[in-house]
């Protein structure tokens, strides 16, 4: 368990939020699987939860959803009050699962038009409405299908055609693209994000893909155990991480810590950690000798592992990322002048993770 | 390549023979049923030591004799829609309580439900052979004695049991997210239930039709102790009844009433066997 | 259902009113309502008879009277030391588990058959569904018939094929007789077994059954190493529902052989009737009867709990 | 009781007879001299089966205009027989009781069970506690005595009105330790032996056998000169009711009886040793294991496919091969019980017992009824194509007949019915062994009564298992009759504590 105890949120929502949680728990027996979280999405704001598997993003949505009881706290959907007493069919929000949920025993028109069923549309608009939806995801010609005669980006469609055919408040979105392959995902996110700038639907968007949520979120919440670690811009989460869980799960490769020293850890991102020579005649930097044990070309850069030489650091496996168009040789076994700017340094609590400002 | 082709035919005989010895050991007793309904009794009461007569075909002219008393000489058609009637109403009982149950051991019962769901089996094992002694008292206390009403009332304690397991395993092969994105979807619990569950459990709810007609179609020791009057027999109870008469069995009427009766049955079933055959798959194993 | 509380939704209204929970929502309440009249079928109607019968068998009850002279475990104490309970008991599990073994090599194979394509496998399927279909009671007065020594068209058969150098008394000597109740035991349940089988085999996906073909695997290692494991689930269904029919059944025994020759053959639901029912035996009776039910739950339980981990497995 | 009983008679009985008579009348016409020819043998086969189909219809009728108030106010009358092996006799005895009923705006239901399924359904009832007001058994119901009423007036008044019932009988209905008639037997069935005359002309005995020893002799030589008859000699010992009496006939006849008269069990005895040993002889030498796994019908399917050549049975399979038209039946013929060391003994058949439950609900009604049965026994007797014997045969005396006389004159009359079979046999005295059948016949339980312990035993049958364990050398004779004796002694004990029998100087 960590030891912290509340992380600092940036950008401190100043309206109510669209989709609000406050305090919001939920314990299967002794695990908590949402610990306390206070969640504010702004209307048409596209929101994703961030987290490693079992970090209780689902079930954070699903509380929102109304498919789990909260052990404490309130959820607020419009302003008002939804956790106890209303249940998920009457939040006037849509789901689309990770397994898309299509129902096998109906066709495409017919999943479309279920939401529309319960709502008791009149026939003529809901025909309408399912066409409207289905034009809007090109899936014309495929209505007549049933699941299993279509392919995982048509399935992945309808699930979405049924989402937006009720012109819900909220989408809650659980890993709709990971059951997609890698060339498909990146298409079907482009055209995700397209279609909520469109509709300007308020979105939350569970991921365990950082890509994705960078790519997708016009904030991120980044959550672990239970708990919201940061929220904010991606950018913001990326440059600047509120504490050293942050830190490490977002970027690829992660953000290299360092003891500082006793109280304190340093960081910073294997993109900023380059040869010396690299930064020319720069000043305010920072430089640490590394040896090096592996080379990796991955084409746009080579990643270098390996650990500071420096007594108190020598146990500590580092990073560099260096891009192509540095081409100084770096060999394995070798060891090299690396730096980082000043400024691009990051400083947390040795014993709390939490971030905090250079020391003097 | 002729090695190849004959082995193929060789397999091909294989399971043709398979086919057939299997379809034999099937039927041949049916087959049995069928000879002894149709044959003159002279021609059935022939020691078997007699090698020169063939008792698998007709040696004499077949006669309609034995069926003719099945027909007219006992209340048969009366008993077909005894047990018709008492099989309906037993299925319509038993997928009204044991689907609801099913489901609630399945997805609403949380940790409990696999317990009381083997719980519940387990009251299937129990022996009837003496439990229709106290049954008797239960059943006189509700005045149903001599009723159908009894029957519809007591099978349903021995299709229930096993009908909500069976239902149990094909509720939880039905995937969750359906269920919760109908919620979203904006159906109540309820709603779910009738649009999404039931119509994908539709084979579970088959198996629990042929399994409980089945056990009606041959259950004899309650018929046996609550129904005395021969007009409101069930099949299995007033056959016997009827055509095995002190030291006297009428064979040939006794196995015309087994082949018209399971014959038809026959028919019905293999009809649904398809769907028979995926529901119990959805049941036992995940889809 | 719940078309009252639908038609109060309304698609992103201003001032949103959330309908509330209705009845219909509230798995709290609809979990017990729905599972209620299950349990009061089984308590009411399997319970209370059931400890009435429990009851009995530790009273000295005689024909049909319900007086429960309390006599302790003196009939449990009795059966022990008798050997034609014994016998009983040992047949009990002789039948059940030499058919059910029988019945699943037989359905196996003959699932194995059904699946590959042939001629006339839908009518070849359907003649194999008659036994099931059949009611016990007639069906087995047939094969009453079939197996009755002076008349057995079996005995005719094999002695005209001259595979047959004495005579068969089928229900006249106890091996005899044991041979022919399994068989009637072996033909009820097979056919069913063999859907099942065929239903589980359906089930495999297709690649890891081609994949097994393309990785050089013979049968019968396809068999044992690839389709037997993935029918495990699948297969203790089909034992469970033979194990049950065969272990509480009363009507073939009793109809072939009656327990016969010198109680010989007797299994313990037909040992029961004779003692307790037709000897007046009451309580005598109610205790053989009960003595199987501790073997069948710990049987039962664990292959229920096989059936759910095998199942969570796949 | 007395004044009731009466009445009935006088109310139920001139109608009835009239009906009887008109039939015959008209029969007379209608089938000229062929049909009735006997004298005293008033109905033709025929008669019976065209007047039950014509009281069936008359039956049917009330049906269709109930008159409103007969329901609200009727009495009810439910009774429970058994499907009778002669169909006919059904088909009289229902629409009997349904006009008896109409006669005094009774409404009366007539249940049938398979003969097996008697005592199930008698645990039922009385586990339940409600049921039929009239329960009738094959064998002495003596265990459920304490759930039934006690007899001893109806019983009396029969023996009142046509004298002393069958000293079988009387063994089978009474209990002498309770002092209680736990029954009313209307009929019994004797168990002659069945044999095919062209058979055992052959082996030089035209009349059939007499002894126990002749069974064997002439088993030997059938074996040797009709290789085509599967089993010699016919007797079951399997778990049946036919080798129950067939078997119980052995042992009486070497002497030997699982209790004395006083109830005491003697088993365990020399002469009990002799007729198992006699029994492994008749096995070994005449019978095949067939005979251990016969059921009721068997020996009647083997002595009709002329698979054997001698059974012990009622005339059921004689019938049975009439009515298919067998050219077997011809060859039928009867002979006594056969003659042993310790004499010659058969036991009944059937014992047709009657009991009415103390939870019945029209208890007066039911015993009316028997009452009514007993009156018209002649008719019931016909029926049965001669099956049924009277238990009171004062019951089928001819009704001018002073009742002291009664009883001789209705043997009188059951020897000239079944001398002269109204029911096609050739030669038409082919029963004729019948006539003297209460001579030999026995209850069980001989010597001593039928009671809840020899019930037990016949039930679970330890005495054709006894045979049949010695006679395919499981267990020698001594160990077979030690081991039954010793089972025997312990049903009895559980029975004495239950007061229900006497004794308790077991051997």
């Amino acid at each position: 368990m960590s030891t912290l105890t509340r992380p600092p949120i940036t950008e401190e929502p100043t309206a109510l939020g669209y989709v609000e949680t406050r305090g919001l728990c939920k314990h299967f027996g002794d695990v908590r699987a949402v610990d306390g979280v206070d969640l504010c999405v702004m209307e048409g704001e596209f929101v994703v939860l961030l987290g490693p598997s079992g970090c209780g993003k689902t079930t954070l949505m699903r509380m929102i959803a109304g498919l789990e009881r909260p052990t404490a706290g309130e959820i607020y959907i419009a302003g008002e009050r939804v956790d106890d007493d209303v249940p998920p069919r009457a939040r006037g929000i849509a789901m689309v699962f990770q397994s898309y949920a299509l129902y096998p025993h109906k066709t495409a028109f017919q999943n479309i038009a279920f939401p529309l069923e319960a709502a008791q549309v009149e026939r003529s608009t809901l025909r309408r409405k399912v066409e409207w939806a289905a034009a809007l995801f090109g899936l014309e010609r495929l209505l007549d299908r049933h699941p299993r005669q279509l392919s995982g980006g048509e399935r992945q469609r309808v699930a979405l055609a049924r989402a937006v055919v009720r012109d819900p408040r909220v989408f809650l979105l659980d890993e709709p693209l990971s059951n997609l392959d890698a060339k498909l995902r990146a298409v079907a996110r482009f055209e995700l994000k397209q279609l909520q700038r469109q509709l300007g639907t308020t979105t939350i968007y569970v991921t365990h893909d950082q890509v994705e949520a960078m790519g997708l979120g016009d904030r991120i919440a980044v959550m672990d155990k239970g708990k919201i670690r940061q929220i904010g811009t991606p950018r913001d989460v990326y440059d600047n991480p509120a504490d050293t869980f942050v830190a490490t799960f977002l970027g690829s490769p992660p953000m290299n810590l360092v003891e500082y020293d006793e109280r304190t850890l340093v960081g910073f991102r294997p993109e900023h950690f380059l040869p010396r020579e690299a930064f020319g005649g720069e000043a305010d930097l920072v430089t640490y000798r590394l040896r090096v044990r592996e080379v990796e070309y991955l084409g746009s850069d080579r990643l270098a592992y390996g650990y500071l030489e420096e007594e108190r650091r020598s146990d500590q496996p580092v990073i560099a990322a260096v891009p192509i168009t540095v081409t100084l040789p770096i060999a394995e076994g070798e060891a090299y002048e690396f730096a980082v700017r000043r400024r691009d340094l990051r400083f947390f609590d040795a014993r709390t993770g939490l971030r905090k400002p250079a020391p003097s | 390549m002729t090695g190849r082709a004959v082995l193929r035919g060789a397999k091909r005989v294989a399971l043709y023979t398979a086919a057939a010895v299997f379809t034999v050991f099937a039927v041949f007793p049916f087959y049995w049923m069928f000879l002894t309904a149709f044959k003159q009794n002279r021609d059935l009461y022939v020691g078997a030591t007699n090698l020169q007569h063939v008792p698998w075909i007709f040696n004499d002219p077949p006669t309609l004799d034995h069926v003719r008393l099945l027909f007219f000489g006992t209340p048969y058609l009366v008993w077909v829609k005894n047990t018709a009637l008492v099989g309906l109403a037993v299925v319509a009982i038993t997928l009204g309580v044991a689907v609801p149950a099913g489901y609630s051991l399945a997805r609403l019962a949380g940790r409990w439900g696999e317990r009381l769901g083997i719980g519940i089996f387990l009251t299937y094992l129990v022996p009837p052979t003496l439990l229709f002694i106290p049954f008797a008292r239960v059943i006189s206390l509700l005045g149903l004695q001599n009723k159908l009403g009894a029957l519809v009332l007591v099978y349903p304690t021995f299709t229930i049991p096993f009908c909500t397991w069976l239902m149990m395993g094909f509720f939880r092969s039905v995937p969750r997210d359906l269920e919760e994105q109908a919620m979203i979807d904006g159906y109540s619990r309820l709603a779910v239930i009738g649009k999404v569950v039931l119509p994908l459990a539709v084979p579970g709810m088959l198996t629990v039709v042929i399994f409980a007609f089945t056990l009606v179609l041959q259950e004899f020791v309650y018929a046996l102790t609550f129904i005395s009057q021969v007009e409101r027999m069930t099949l299995s109870l007033g056959v016997p009844v009827a055509l095995v008469r002190g030291d006297v069995f009428y064979w040939g009427s006794l196995m015309a009433a087994c082949l018209i009766t399971s014959v038809p049955i026959a028919v019905v079933y293999s009809s649904f066997i398809d769907r028979f055959i995926a529901g119990l798959t959805a049941g036992a194993i995940k889809g | 259902m719940s078309s009252g509380p639908q038609a109060q939704v309304t698609l992103a209204p201003p001032a949103p009113v959330f309908a509330r929970r209705t009845l219909a929502d509230r798995e709290s309440v609809l979990g017990p309502l729905m599972l209620a009249p299950a349990l009061v079928y089984v308590i009411l109607l399997v319970g209370v008879p059931f400890v009435l019968a429990i009851l009995l068998s530790f009273s000295s009850a005689t024909a049909g009277s319900l007086d429960f002279n309390w006599v302790g475990l003196r009939n449990f104490t009795r059966l022990l030391s008798d050997p034609q309970f014994h016998r009983s008991l040992g047949n009990t599990l002789r039948f059940m588990l030499v058919s059910q073994v029988l019945v699943m090599v037989l359905a196996v194979t003959a699932a194995h058959v059904l699946d590959a394509a042939f001629v006339g496998k839908r009518l070849v399927r359907s003649l194999l569904l008659l036994p099931w279909a059949a009611p016990v009671a007639l069906a087995s007065m047939a094969w009453v018939w079939i197996f009755d020594s002076t008349f057995s068209v079996v005995n005719w058969t094999l002695k005209v094929l001259g595979l047959l150098p004495g005579w068969l008394y089928w229900f006249g000597e106890p091996g005899l007789a044991t041979v022919a109740i399994i068989t009637v035991h072996v033909w009820r349940m097979f056919p069913f077994a063999t859907v099942i089988v065929l239903a589980g085999m359906s089930a495999i996906p297709q690649d890891i059954r081609e994949a097994a073909v393309v990785d050089g695997a013979g049968f019968f290692r396809r068999l044992f190493h690839v389709n037997l494991p993935m029918l495990l689930p699948v297969v203790t269904v089909a034992v469970l529902f033979g194990v049950v029919f065969t272990a509480t059944d009363f009507s073939v025994v009793w109809l072939l052989t009656r327990g016969g020759p010198y109680n010989s053959t007797h299994v313990l639901a037909t040992l029961a009737f004779q003692r307790g029912i037709l000897g007046a035996n009451l309580g005598e009776g109610a205790a053989v009867a009960l003595f199987l039910l501790p073997v069948l739950l710990v049987a039962a339980v664990v292959m229920l709990r096989l059936a759910r981990r095998a199942e969570v497995g796949t | 009781m007395h004044d009731r009983t009466s009445r009935t008679r006088g109310a139920g009985d001139p109608n009835h007879r009239e009906g009887v008579k008109l039939g015959m009348d008209e029969s007379r016409k209608a089938a000229g001299a062929g049909a009735a020819q006997a004298e005293d043998v008033r109905i033709s086969r025929r008669e019976f089966i065209r007047k039950a189909a014509v009281a069936t219809a008359a039956l049917g009728m009330p049906y269709f205009y109930v008159p409103k108030y007969s329901l609200a106010q009727q009495r009810t009358l439910r009774i429970l027989t058994w499907s009778h092996f002669v169909p006919a006799f059904d088909e009289w005895f229902d629409p009997f009781a349904q006009r008896w009923g109409r006669e005094r705006g009774v409404q009366v239901t007539v249940d049938h069970v398979s003969f097996a399924d008697i005592v199930p359904r008698a645990n039922a009832e009385v586990a339940a506690q409600q049921g039929h007001d009239l329960f009738f058994f094959l064998s002495p119901p003596s265990a459920f005595e304490p759930h039934v009423l006690d007899l001893r007036d109806i019983n009396q008044e029969a023996e009142r009105r046509y004298g002393p019932m069958v000293p079988l009988v009387r063994k089978s209905v009474y209990n002498p330790n309770s002092r209680k008639f736990y029954g009313f037997s209307d009929n019994w069935v004797p168990d002659p032996g069945d044999y095919l005359k062209s058979v055992w002309t052959a082996v030089g005995y035209p009349n059939g056998p007499a002894t126990w020893d002749d069974l064997i002799k002439a088993g030997n030589e059938i074996k040797r000169r009709f290789p085509e008859i599967q089993i010699p000699i016919g007797i079951g010992f399997s778990q049946d009711i036919d080798s129950n009496m067939a078997t119980r006939a052995i042992l009486w006849s070497f002497g030997a009886s699982i209790q004395d008269a006083n109830e005491n069990v003697v088993l365990n005895s020399e002469q009990t040793i002799r007729a198992v040993e006699y029994g492994v002889r008749l096995f070994r030498e005449c019978m095949n294991p067939a005979v251990l796994s016969w059921n009721a019908a068997s020996n009647n399917q083997a002595l009709n496919a002329r698979q054997t050549a001698y059974i012990l049975n009622s005339i059921s399979a004689y019938r049975t091969a009439q009515d298919n038209r067998l050219p077997v039946a011809d060859d039928i013929w009867f002979v006594p019980a056969l003659r042993g060391p310790g004499g010659r003994w058969a036991s009944e058949h059937v014992m047709g017992v009657w009991v009415i439950w103390r939870f019945a609900r029209s208890p007066d009604l039911a015993k009316e009824f028997l009452l009514h049965l007993v009156d018209n026994y002649r008719d019931a007797v016909l029926a049965s194509k001669l099956y049924n014997f009277p238990s009171f045969m004062g019951s089928v005396a001819d009704r001018r007949v002073p009742v002291a006389e009664k009883p001789d004159a209705g043997r009188r009359w059951m020897r000239a019915a079944v001398i002269r079979d109204p029911f096609g046999s050739n030669p038409p005295d082919k029963l004729r062994v019948l006539a003297d059948a209460e001579q030999w016949s026995t209850n069980i339980g001989h010597p001593g009564p039928a009671n809840p312990a020899e019930g037990e035993i016949f039930d679970t049958y330890l005495i054709p298992d006894m045979f049949a364990q010695a006679a395919t050398g499981r267990l020698s004779v001594r160990e077979a009759v030690q081991q039954t004796h010793r089972r025997c002694v312990e049903i009895f004990r559980k029975w004495r504590q239950q007061g229900l029998v006497g004794g308790g100087r077991d051997r």
